[in-house]
């Protein structure tokens, strides 16, 4: 890894967690309407494949996904508006944290149907083979779609096809409040894998470095049109499901604490210093910044009006 | 009988109550038990359902008849199918009625169809628990209203409950009904309390009922839209307008001779449906009454719906989406402007 | 333009035009190429889809752009959302309209609503080909009718052609159409022929034609009624009275301009929609007129659609099952007597 | 292989064949409407695999499913009625060949959905295993369908609730005139079995001996309470796709040839004799029997009247 992409990690990283523990806040106070997922805890994941990307490369993402948007560089501000449901929003107000998207940076859209982004993965993917680009497509998604039907069939046209696509799976060992272990047939998501003829990996999802070297792998294999590839990240997110969440199905002991005890981003401020990726001075003056950009979204966003009344009717067709 | 509850235990009390008379009946859904299935928890449930409707039942009944699926909606969607062609009685729930194209083949192509493509020889008696609805800022893929696009389908039967009362009963019958019965919840009325017995009772599915009498003008109201119809029957009763309020209950198959017996003598009708506004009940409603009851009719049959857009995200947006009182006295006016009047003469 | 071509040709004709005027579109379905992946086939076609739609453009555009897809429907019809929405022009075949259980929610939460969901910053250029209709001895779960179903959703336009000329021009707009459009075929009509140009035109989607002009009823009808439609002109002709006959052509969204024109000036209707009677086109077409033109008719509208059942195998109950002109010509009968007799008085 | 086994084994192959030769037949006469895809050459799975049924276990069955429903026990006059679409059929003339049923053979339906009959068996099978009996369900469905996603959510639902479900998939190296090499990124199905933490076995399909054995093992395994099992059997049908279809994409060598030159029921006879397990008398003897069989049923189905006008609206609703 090189010194500038890990002080891009360090930074998103930075950014997801104040965005998420903010929005968290301002939930509980009653200023943000409907359902959240926060993505606190799991910013290795997103981070350390987006490093690996450009404008050109698309992602697909899920309910959970302002942790995929932010790293794939969509605008704080339009974020935060759009979960406050302002006008100024990315989607007009009109998507809301479910739906985050911003098409031009390469987001396809956070998703509200588990295993929604299968198949539009597949097809960014198609396009981008088709025109002949070395775009990659990643599509992320948790342990509990990897139940879904549109996995089988995403994975294996994938396959087929041989499409640039990376398949991340953010196995946080839940899907709502029931366990990985019980849902899945398989041990694990990678291993699944076979049934697809790709290859595929499990990685500590705790780990940024660990998350960014495999990821890296995929990526280069699907440039050079070698086709998809399964990664599988072990991780574990510190919100409940959803906002309002008790979580009593959370264990305290064993692999559970394990992971919640791991804290991604203490764990790559220590790793990058020790690798002589990042100084203490730039990690603290990268905390500094992002606290400030965060506060700037919120303010933004309270401070923007909702939309015109006529936007509920437009935007149907083209 | 003054016992108030809400719509969500008026729910709960009724998949209870049909559990214990019948061990057929099995439920099965996304984290219905939830976390059941988790060491540390000893079988009880952590959730109950995301709304909390099924709270307590897998304590009571096991993990056996309260099912806890993976993410697999065309899966077990399609096992509730399977198993009640073999004799149980299985209640799925499917989460959001926005799911449904995940499973939409279980019902459209197997369980509708199978009776008829067998010749009369399967039962298929399942009751699929949903919600629909607007009003929770939960956007476009967890707002809609299907229940017209369900109830489109032959064979299938469709029940929209608008109140704890009628709620309990309804489930019990659904869930007695040897058909497929779709019973979709309004979301936003699981905290609506009223008057519910306790024990078992029935509401017949196919019937609406008139909640009030009137002479000038018939509304009739599908779910949380009767809130809506009963404020403009109130209001328009203020300028001497005499407004009768139909909850429809079952929207497929709707009850054509409580709605056309009103109209019979109202001459005036409006429809409020949540659903988008086209091919949904509101306009069902709306052509066989101007057909069967013709010759009655002082003025249109109105319809109001939602307009034909997703349902937008933001709070005021989504105001404007849900048909109101206002929205329906401003089509009101058109219809009755003559008997507003009649006051004034 | 003396050229008879059946539809089946007109369908290939404009698939083959839209491919060779913008490299953006490919098609995508089961056997759409069919075999084209054998070896010893050389990337030549064995089937070009199951009634042979497709035949002779993979040979010519090549296993990129005429791609055949495993036994997927969610899979590959969501791709073809993936594949529109960043740039691609994709026409996915849905082999059957019935299959569409296994795809329904790239439609309905992903494809209808990404460009309202994502603020206007999304297109979705796609057209859906697929196929409807009984008549073809094909059984329940291959001869429905879901055009309805789907003109019921926001954001998508369905289209559904009587015949070979409006086929390959409304093809052709519904493939440059930004939209998701639903292209929906009457397996029955393949075979029909008429006259069609040569090389590039287009039909307008969203407009009805008139097919024959008439004062005393207007008949709508959906794609193969319009068959019916004319021979009731013919029959009712005979006896005095004179049909209009317009063809829909766009069921999503219908031209309410064009019917309700009609009405004003024949003050009755008929719709003939073969899809199940509940929620439907007609359904809304009849609630749209009894309301807009409510001062103009002269007799309640009829809709005449297939009743609510599955499709029957028997060949006996299917004829039974689809609409036919004895069975619009007794709903005439009842708004029509006073006209019938005119020529008696 | 107990002698009444082999007995029945080969009367139901033969029943099978001369069933769907003499549909072809009469198909092309125009006298049977409608799409019909004929079993004829796969006669060793349905039979080798429901020779351990009994009538309280259920089977679910495809486009393709006259084997399964002979196999299964359904009555051959009132199956060919139903095929000629009669009053008199299983059906009453509405399924037709595509749905044909008889639920109380254990026989849940042909399917005109590829994929359909996945979740259907799973439902089978936890009812069997809530009411605490020891009966199996038989999951028929082929290559083709193995890339449907209810396949996936299908083989979960069994394997993490051990329902007692026998997955058969008939891999007859197309789903119409698609290559199983081509659509599956696999190579085969069963080794599909390993995300589902399933048994997954690969059989010689033409071999009903073979079969007969895997199948065994499964269905005991899973009366036993042991859970699902994928058989995966190698076979090849000796018409085209359906009625009409004229094969271009059959290749005449290599393991085609190799396929289409195995004749199942001669393989068979030629086995049973030599085990003896059958005379060649009993062989010829059940030849002529089925031969009579056939033609009673078709005799059967074109006496047999249309059904009533009002049969359109009657079986809707229960
Ligand atoms: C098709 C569909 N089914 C169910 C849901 C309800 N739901 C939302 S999130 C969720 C759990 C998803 O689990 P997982 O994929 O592991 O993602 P995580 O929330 O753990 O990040 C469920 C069941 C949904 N939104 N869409
Ligand atoms: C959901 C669905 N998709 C597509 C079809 C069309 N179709 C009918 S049979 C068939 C091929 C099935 O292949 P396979 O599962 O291998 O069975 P086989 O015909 O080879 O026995 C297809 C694509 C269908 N009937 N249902
Ligand atoms: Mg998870
Ligand atoms: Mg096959």
């Amino acid at each position: 890894m090189e010194k500038k992409d890990a002080l891009w990690i360090y930074e998103k990283m930075n950014d997801i967690r104040l965005f998420e523990d903010k929005v968290h806040e301002i939930f509980s106070s009653g200023e943000i309407p409907g359902f959240v997922h926060l993505y606190a805890g799991e910013e290795a994941v997103a981070t350390g494949v987006c490093a690996h990307l450009n404008d050109n490369d698309y992602i697909t993402s899920t309910h959970r996904g302002h942790g995929h948007c932010i790293a794939k560089g969509c605008d704080l501000n339009g974020m935060m508006a759009e979960i406050f449901g302002k006008e100024t929003g990315l989607c007009k107000g009109k998507g809301g944290s479910m739906h985050i998207a911003d098409i031009d940076k390469g987001m396809l859209g956070a998703n509200g149907m588990v295993g929604g982004g299968f198949p539009l993965a597949v097809g960014a993917g198609l396009r981008n083979k088709y025109l002949k680009t070395d775009n990659v497509v990643v599509c992320f998604f948790g342990d509990g779609a990897a139940n879904e039907g549109t996995f089988h069939e995403g994975l294996n046209l994938a396959s087929i096809w041989k499409l640039p696509v990376i398949f991340v799976c953010e196995n946080n060992m839940f899907g709502e409040a029931t366990p990985q272990a019980y849902a899945s047939a398989s041990k694990t998501i990678a291993e699944r894998s076979v049934a697809y003829n790709m290859p595929g990996v499990r990685v500590d999802g705790k780990n940024v470095l660990e998350v960014y070297e495999e990821a890296g792998n995929a990526i280069e294999r699907a440039r050079n049109g070698e086709g998809p590839t399964l990664i599988e990240c072990v991780t574990y997110r510190n919100y409940g499901h959803f906002e309002g969440d008790e979580q009593k199905y959370k264990a305290k002991d064993g692999t559970e604490k394990e992971l919640a005890d791991k804290d991604c981003i203490t764990i790559f401020r220590k790793q990058a210093i020790e690798l002589n990726l990042m100084t203490e001075n730039e990690a603290d003056e990268i905390e500094k910044a992002s606290v400030e950009r965060i506060q700037a979204a919120i303010q933004f966003a309270k401070e923007s009006p909702l939309p015109r009344p006529e936007a509920l009717y437009e935007d149907v067709y083209a | 009988m003054t016992r108030k509850i809400t719509m969500m235990k008026a729910i709960n009390e009724a998949l209870d109550i049909a559990m214990e008379r019948d061990e057929k009946v099995i439920l099965l859904g996304e984290d219905i038990a939830g976390g059941a299935t988790v060491e540390h928890l000893n079988g009880k449930g952590a959730w109950g359902g995301v709304f909390g409707l099924t709270k307590g039942l897998v304590e009571k009944y096991g993990t056996e008849r309260v099912i806890d699926t993976p993410i697999s909606e065309m899966g077990y969607m399609g096992a509730a199918v399977g198993a009640a062609a073999t004799g149980l009685r299985p209640v799925p729930e499917l989460m959001f009625n926005d799911f449904i194209g995940f499973c939409f083949d279980t019902i459209l192509a197997q369980g509708s169809k199978m009776r008829y493509m067998f010749g009369g020889k399967a039962t298929i008696p399942m009751t699929i628990r949903t919600n629909h609805g607007a009003g929770a800022s939960a956007a476009a893929q967890h707002s809609g209203s299907y229940y017209g696009i369900l109830g489109s389908i032959p064979g299938i039967k469709v029940v929209v409950p608008s109140n704890p009362y009628d709620a309990k009963g309804l489930l019990l019958s659904a869930i007695e009904d040897d058909n497929i019965v779709v019973f979709s919840e309004d979301k936003t009325l699981y905290g609506l309390k009223g008057e519910v017995p306790e024990g078992y009772y029935t509401v017949e599915i196919g019937k609406a009922k008139v909640k009030r009498e009137g002479t000038d003008l018939t509304i009739v109201s599908i779910g949380k839209m009767l809130y809506v119809a009963e404020e403009v029957a109130d209001r328009l009763a203020e300028e001497g307008v005499s407004v009768e309020v139909i909850d429809l209950l079952t929207v497929a198959p709707w009850d054509q001779e409580t709605v056309i017996h009103s109209v019979k003598k109202t001459n005036r009708l409006i429809v409020i449906d949540e659903s988008n506004p086209h091919n949904n009940t509101a306009t069902d409603i709306a052509s066989v009454v101007s057909d069967k009851a013709f010759d009655y009719l002082d003025a249109p049959v109105k319809c109001v719906c939602a307009p034909n857009t997703p349902v937008p995200f933001a709070k005021n947006l989504e105001e404007l989406y849900i048909p109101n009182a206002d929205k329906v006295l401003k089509v009101a006016d058109d219809i009755i402007f003559d008997l507003k009047n009649r006051t004034l003469v």
